[in-house]
């Protein structure tokens, strides 16, 4: 399905992704943990073609992606969606118009300038707000939303465009632990309810473990370990971090479980 | 610390204080120096004793009041009433203020018992209490009077001249003319001239007394009057400001929507090349640098005087300023919306549209709203120079020197519409950035 | 943990609603941008067209002629280039007056504009009670036009350059007043109250404790002014007062014969203008980064 | 070319009240109005200068010019306008004088007393107030009409009226305007200038005294461009030449002053005024 | 010496001090304590006069300080030297200049304007900071100094000033555990060497217990206990704070050694 041949990205001297091999047969979820600089965030801007590969190619149901250009490109980019760490949102729209952007791929550009939308993709989009739990937060501004909320509506606009594959790079990282919680169950959901493929760019080894059917360890550039969570041992974890053993898993935590370990006070999550 | 790195401290410091105090004094010191090579540069000592206090006294006197003029021409004996002695503002034919009286000897009540009468045969006469009455005859080109030889300071006499000047009014005597001037608060005829039917007639009387014009409704008729007053114009003066606030309402917008589209062409993140971009910053330096004041005179050839030409100098100048301030601003946008709204698959005026009109709107609409208000001051200047707007009246008005009732009248409007256009930008402010989405 | 989701339809209100309500606020949108925009374009429109009617020459017919004027006077210009030198050297000591005019002018009016800012902004107020005072005070000198003052003094003081310098200060003043009490209201307190704690007058606690913080954007502010009071007094030197904007406009007025000198006037002015543009924006950027770090 | 005119644009002459110029005119628009039957306009450039520019590029139809900016405007396009008519004084003449003036208790009686004072001329572009004084003022003094080299200083104040009023004033110390020289100097003579600024309150005459006279200069002619259609031209040249006859008292606000009317005139008489500007353009 | 009777402060309503009486007839170092709002610092900025009272009076050597207006209100201040949490210095300015600006009332306005501080002033000034062990930061910025260092060059201001009284107003609430104790023990120390009054805010307390000689416990603008550091009981603080049984003192403290009773690392005080 999807097959990722010898991808490489330099950066003058600096080489982010070393030749990458990557073959997914089937829509599955997948998590690339690995420390920071080692080339997640470069990989996945590849896929989604918002950078260019310097070698090597991406084939997606045998079409070459790495050769599109212009509308083939961004063509391309509406199947392959794409949620950030930062949300990338724009702030002073409202929620609706900001899933909307999902489809102005499919819209004629004159139509969209002056923000004109079909009605039915109003419905939807505002059911897909509903689906992610924020349908209530449809016609607040984008800014006026708290994190985690902030990342549904960006779930919700990659949900928009109908893809094929959902890419996420570091969703959870600027969102605490109760939130993390809702956005990694929200793509677990639309991964095994959609049969979308998805996949997440993390830096913690739990979450990949507990949302990832399949998980890609990436260390300076290069893939050190592709297997299942339950490959995923302590040692293989301390070879991708490349740390002494003083490691410990929950230094990297960012679940509410693991938290809860430890003496601080039990949040509820409300949506 | 030991007693050597404190000694060596205190030293430091006294340093640092003399240094200090060094920058203190220096630059008062400097700027004095300035300003007493400005003082002899700009000649102030000798215009302190060119100044003109009288001019300010005149200045003063006449923005609040106004005077009526009785004169006699004293070649053919003909007497003429006019306010501030002007043709507009003549009493008609056979009407005349009510201090005036007498057929043959006409005489003038200047009031507190000062009264000036004319006499047959050019001959004056002025009652001036506590001082008797001053003869007068006007004989070809001179004057001949009783005065005596040492005269009061407000008494000036030649023997082709005479000016008296007292409180309640002032009497100047050539050979050609004698003339009264009878002084009263206010702006007199600013409703209405003496040819209107509604002269001198209340609010009331006009609005519910009885129809006065058979021809006209009362309000219509005095509205219209109003409107069309030949002594204050005030129809000509509205257009006049329309024209000054069309002047920086036009220039500004047309600015804006020119500047937005060239400040990408200038602006490094959307430009990448660098010819086209060092091109265009040089454009924007070129017609700021130029300044609306040259502008304003080389489009005068093309478009002829009038508010157009104006508006397109305020346009020029600002699409340079603006230029810069957008494409400093669009350097400036955040990455990660334009990012956002790029990997759904966007086309390029899309990105634009929404990964960076709503980011940077916010900065543009009130640095444009900012220079609405200061172009409409700009306007008031351009229009002295190209022959338009309030702009011109009021040079024109000062220039001649003596309506300062009008001036006054002109600058109390210019500062109205300034600030209503501060008060109007900061209220659009508010409205489209506090709410708008991009 | 997980049922958050469930958690949140709950929450939902009726689905339609949202949705109804939504679609509401969007038209509601479209109808006031679409007015907006409409009521735009017809101020636009209609203001193109009454001031093309207003002007003697219509803006079509005229946009051909643009080049008209300045090439006139750049062919005259290029063909006595050799007096050029010589024509700037004549002229320099106008534009000197010209800049003197606006750095007096500048120093008076930002001296002005400090203390009244400072006497117009809340917490640091000497006389809280006389603040609106002060504000409209400022309000009323910023809104004057330059020119308005300036051609007033002249009928009192006679011509030159100090009615024009006067002018130019009392508008400064009021418009700095205002630029310096926005930074002077976003000033820490902090140091104030502790000069006040000493014992220190109110005059001591300005200098010391909320000058040094504002000194940066104040600079900046005033720089920007300068260059733009250089404008100003050529601007003014057109109407009246002396200067360079004297020398160009008979220059100009003359025409043909002198347009050697209007162009040597031009690219006086032009170059001290793009000069203190160039300083100001850089010694600004300068200021303004000094204080990020 | 003989395309219809959808509208009518006359220039006043700058150096006077804007407000006072359009009044003066006012009768001249609803005139021409009437006669052509398309809106006329009026328009009062601050300067002489905005006239002439208004003239070349073709955006005023029509304007009373003073001989030297009739030359400026010939010098720079002579087929931009055509002169067609002179204003004729009461004694049947078409000259007019500048005047040099100063006020009577500066100690002024000639020229010489302005040695090293200051000497007003009014716009750049006025025959009287600049072009021929700057001619026949140094031929009187010997010297030129540098800053410093005879007068102190010498300034250009911008128009007639502002010389006038600087002079009274006591700004410059003397300073040269236009009258017809009839009449009574206490009335400001019988047209021009001071007439203007005596009729409008501004001086009294009495202050002020003359000091120099100039020879003879040819009043300034009426033009039309040159590009307007030919019956355009018949009717406004029928209209401006039966004014007087039409309405004097119109005519009077129109030529500044008592007249008997407009006569024909035609470049001929101009010529020795292109000449003179363009030998002040030569130095 | 120090009479303070009935003295009340209201804002609006709110009454922030309520007729407080407290006699000090000895250059003691007293400490007040209380919960946030208690109105330690409304009292302390009233007796510094920096604000009015609404009410009552102060007196000091029997002259009425509530009554002064004008200079004399500002010679009071000079003698009543005062102390901030966040240091209120000028921060752009150097410490010397920080410090001189503790004679501000003794100069006139045109002196200081221009600098002119006698020489004496000046060498006094780095006497002050030397006995603070911050002479060598003398030139510097006073910015660019750490929070403890910052608080000394209050310090040294106050000292600067030459005052019978030095009051504080939680001088060490926005330091960490070792500064704060550098610089109470300033205090401490100028209390005991120069024999002035130290009225110190603290919001902890055992930094009250262990520094002052008398301790005034405040509650909602009322005074409910003045009394030794020994009268202060558990129980009484418990009053004072109104708290409940759980309230553990070491949860108010600052202190190094509290902290050095958890695991937190030992630091080395560095003057
Ligand atoms: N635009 C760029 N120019 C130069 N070097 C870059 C660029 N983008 C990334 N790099 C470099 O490429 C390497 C990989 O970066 P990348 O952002 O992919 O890492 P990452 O695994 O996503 O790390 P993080 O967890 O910090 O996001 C890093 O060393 C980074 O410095
Ligand atoms: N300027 C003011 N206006 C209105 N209320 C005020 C003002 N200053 C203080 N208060 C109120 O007075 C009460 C006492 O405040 P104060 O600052 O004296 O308390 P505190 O004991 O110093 O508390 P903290 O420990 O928080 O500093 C508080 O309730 C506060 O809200
Ligand atoms: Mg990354
Ligand atoms: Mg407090
Ligand atoms: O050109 P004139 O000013 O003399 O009419």
């Amino acid at each position: 399905m999807l097959s990722i041949n010898g991808l490489t990205k330099r950066f003058g001297d600096k080489i982010a992704v070393d030749t990458a091999n990557i073959q997914i047969n089937e829509p599955a979820m997948i998590g690339i943990i690995g420390r920071s600089g080692a080339g997640k965030s470069t990989l996945l801007r590849m896929l989604n073609r918002l950078s260019d590969a310097s070698d090597g190619e991406i084939l997606f149901k045998n079409e070459d992606v790495t050769a599109m250009r212009g509308a083939a490109r961004r063509q391309w980019q509406s199947r392959c969606a794409m949620i950030f760490q930062q949300f990338n949102l724009v702030p002073r729209m409202d929620v609706v118009s900001n899933v909307l952007h999902g489809t102005l791929n499919r819209r004629s550009t004159l139509a969209t300038m002056f923000n004109l939308y079909p009605r039915s993709d109003i419905h939807k989009a505002i059911d897909i707000l509903d689906r992610l739990g924020i349908a209530e937060q449809a016609p607040k501004r984008a800014e006026a939303l708290s994190g985690g909320q902030q990342q549904r509506v960006a779930i919700a606009r990659a949900l928009m465009q109908d893809p094929a594959i959902i890419l996420a790079d570091e969703p959870i990282a600027s969102l605490d632990p109760m939130n993390a919680q809702v956005v990694m169950q929200s793509l677990r959901d639309i991964h095994e309810e959609d049969g979308r493929m998805v996949i997440a760019n993390l830096h913690t080894l739990d979450t990949a473990r507990r949302y990832c059917d399949r998980v890609i360890g990436m260390r300076d550039g290069r893939i050190v370990f592709d297997g299942t969570p339950a490959q995923l041992t302590t040692g293989v974890a301390r070879d991708i971090y490349g740390a002494g053993s003083d490691f410990s898993e929950a230094a990297t935590s960012t679940e509410i479980e693991t938290l809860d370990r430890t003496d601080a006070p039990k949040v509820e999550a409300v949506a | 610390m030991t007693s050597l790195d404190i000694q060596a401290s205190k030293t430091h410091a006294e340093g640092l204080f003399r240094r200090k105090r060094l920058f203190a004094f220096g630059v008062p010191a400097v700027i004095l120096v300035y300003f007493a090579y400005i003082f002899f540069a700009f000649d102030v000592p000798g215009l302190v004793q060119r100044a003109n206090m009288d001019n300010a006294r005149t200045l003063t006197s006449d923005i609040w009041s106004h005077k009526v003029h009785v004169t006699r021409d004293n070649r053919n004996g003909e007497i003429s009433y006019a306010v501030e002695g002007e043709r507009k503002g003549e009493y008609p034919e056979g009407k005349r203020p009510a201090w005036v009286s007498g057929a043959d000897v006409i005489t003038v009540d200047l009031g507190g018992d000062t009264i000036v009468r004319f006499l047959p045969d050019n001959r004056t006469e002025i009652d001036v209490p506590g001082f008797g009455s001053v003869e007068a005859q006007a004989e070809g080109r001179t004057v001949t009077t009783n005065l005596p030889s040492d005269l009061p300071d407000w008494i000036n006499a030649s023997d082709r001249r005479v000016a008296i000047a007292t409180p309640e009014g002032r009497i100047t005597l050539t050979g050609s003319k004698t003339e009264v001037f009878n002084y009263f608060a206010g702006w007199e005829l600013f409703w209405f001239t003496f040819d209107s039917p509604y002269h001198g007639m209340g609010f009331g009387q006009i609005v519910f007394g009885e129809q006065i014009d058979p021809e006209r409704r009362n309000i219509i008729g005095a509205m219209s009057d109003f409107w069309h007053n030949k002594m204050w114009r005030h129809k000509d003066i509205a257009w006049a400001l329309g024209e000054t606030i069309l002047m920086a309402f036009l220039g500004t917008m047309g600015a804006a929507m020119i500047a937005l589209p060239l400040a990408f062409l200038a602006a490094k993140r959307f430009a990448p090349v660098m010819l086209l971009r060092t091109a265009t910053r040089r454009l924007f330096d070129f017609v700021r640098g130029v300044d609306a004041l040259i502008w304003t005179v080389v489009l005068a050839r093309a478009f002829g005087p009038g508010p157009m030409t104006g508006a397109l100098a305020i346009l020029i100048t600002d699409t340079g300023t603006f230029g810069k301030t957008f494409s400093e601003a669009l350097e400036n946008v955040d990455d990660k919306q334009i990012e956002g709204v790029t990997s759904t698959g966007a086309k390029p005026l899309q990105r634009y549209r929404f990964g960076v009109i709503p980011q940077v709107m916010p900065v543009l609409l009130a640095q444009v709203l900012y220079f609405l208000e200061s172009n409409t001051r700009s306007a008031t200047i351009i229009g002295a120079i190209t022959g338009g707007g309030i702009g011109l009246m009021l040079t024109q008005a000062i220039q001649t020197q003596k309506d300062w009732e009008e001036v006054a009248y002109y600058i109390i409007l210019i500062i109205l519409m300034v600030m209503v256009m501060d008060w109007l930008s900061g209220w659009l402010r508010g409205k489209l950035i506090g709410t708008k989405d991009g | 943990m997980t049922a958050t989701d469930t958690t949140g339809r709950a929450a939902t209100p009726g689905l339609g609603d949202i949705r109804e309500s939504y679609l509401a606020q969007v038209g509601r949108r479209r109808l006031y941008s679409g007015l907006a925009l409409l009521l735009f374009v017809v101020l636009m429109v209609s203001g193109f067209n009454i001031a093309d009617d207003r002007n003697a020459g219509g803006f079509w017919e005229g946009l051909h002629q643009i080049g008209d004027y300045p090439s006139e006077v750049l062919a005259e210009a290029w063909g006595k280039r050799r007096d050029l030198p010589s024509l700037i050297a004549k002229f320099f000591p106008a534009l000197v007056e010209t800049i003197n005019i606006a750095a007096v002018s500048t120093i008076i009016g930002a001296v002005g504009g400090l203390i009244l800012s400072l006497l117009g902004t809340r917490g640091l107020a000497k006389w809280p009670r006389l603040i609106p005072l002060f504000r409209r005070f400022s309000d009323t000198l910023r809104a004057i036009p330059e020119i308005v003052i300036a051609l007033v003094l002249i009928f009192i003081l006679g011509g030159g350059p100090v009615p024009a310098m006067i002018a130019i200060a009392l508008h400064t003043a009021g418009a700095l007043a205002k630029m310096f009490s926005e930074v002077a209201e976003n000033a820490d307190l902090k140091p104030v109250e502790g000069l006040a704690s000493t014992g220190a007058t109110w005059t001591q606690r300005m200098l010391l404790g909320v000058l040094p913080q504002v000194a940066p954007n104040y600079v900046s502010y005033t720089l920007l002014r300068f260059e733009i009071n250089i404008r100003a007094s050529a601007i003014l030197g057109f109407v009246g007062a002396g200067g360079l904007g004297y020398e160009l406009r008979n220059a100009m007025a003359w025409g043909p014969g002198r347009f050697d000198e209007a162009a040597a006037i031009f690219v006086l002015l032009f170059g001290t203008i793009v000069f203190f543009d160039q300083i100001s924006s850089r010694y600004r950027n300068r200021l303004t980064e000094g204080q990020a770090q | 070319q003989d395309a219809k005119i959808t509208e009518f644009r006359i220039g006043i002459l700058g150096g006077e009240n804007a407000q006072d110029r359009m009044n003066n005119y006012a009768c001249m628009q609803n005139y021409t109005t009437e006669a052509l039957g398309v809106e006329t306009k009026l328009f009062a450039p601050a300067d002489y200068n905005g006239v002439i520019q208004g003239l070349l590029g073709g955006t005023i139809d029509m304007a009373w010019l003073g001989a030297s900016s009739y030359a400026a405007t010939y010098l720079q396009d002579p087929e931009a306008i055509e002169p067609v008519l002179v204003k004729q004084n009461l004694d049947g003449s078409i000259g007019y004088h500048s005047i040099g003036f100063a006020r009577v208790d500066s100690g002024i009686e000639a020229l010489k007393d302005v040695e090293g004072k200051v000497f007003g001329f009014g716009d750049p572009n006025s025959t009287s107030g600049y072009l021929i004084p700057s001619i026949e003022i140094p031929k009187a003094t010997g010297a030129t009409m540098e800053s410093g080299d005879y007068f102190g200083e010498v300034k250009f104040t911008g128009g007639h009226e502002q010389t006038i009023i600087a002079v009274a004033n006591g700004d410059i110390d003397a300073g040269v305007t236009w009258a017809d020289a009839q009449g009574e100097w206490e009335d400001g003579y019988n047209s021009g200038a001071l007439r203007r600024a005596v009729d409008a309150g501004l001086v009294d005459m009495n202050d002020l005294q003359q000091i120099w006279m100039s020879n003879v200069i040819p009043e300034g002619p009426v033009v039309l461009r040159a590009d307007l259609p030919a019956d355009v031209k018949a009717t406004m040249t029928e209209l401006v030449d039966t004014l007087y006859e039409r309405d004097a008292e119109c005519a009077y606000g129109v030529a500044a002053g008592d007249t008997l009317g407009f006569v024909p005139v035609t470049h001929k008489t101009y010529e020795s005024i292109v000449a003179a500007r363009q030998s002040v353009i030569g130095n």
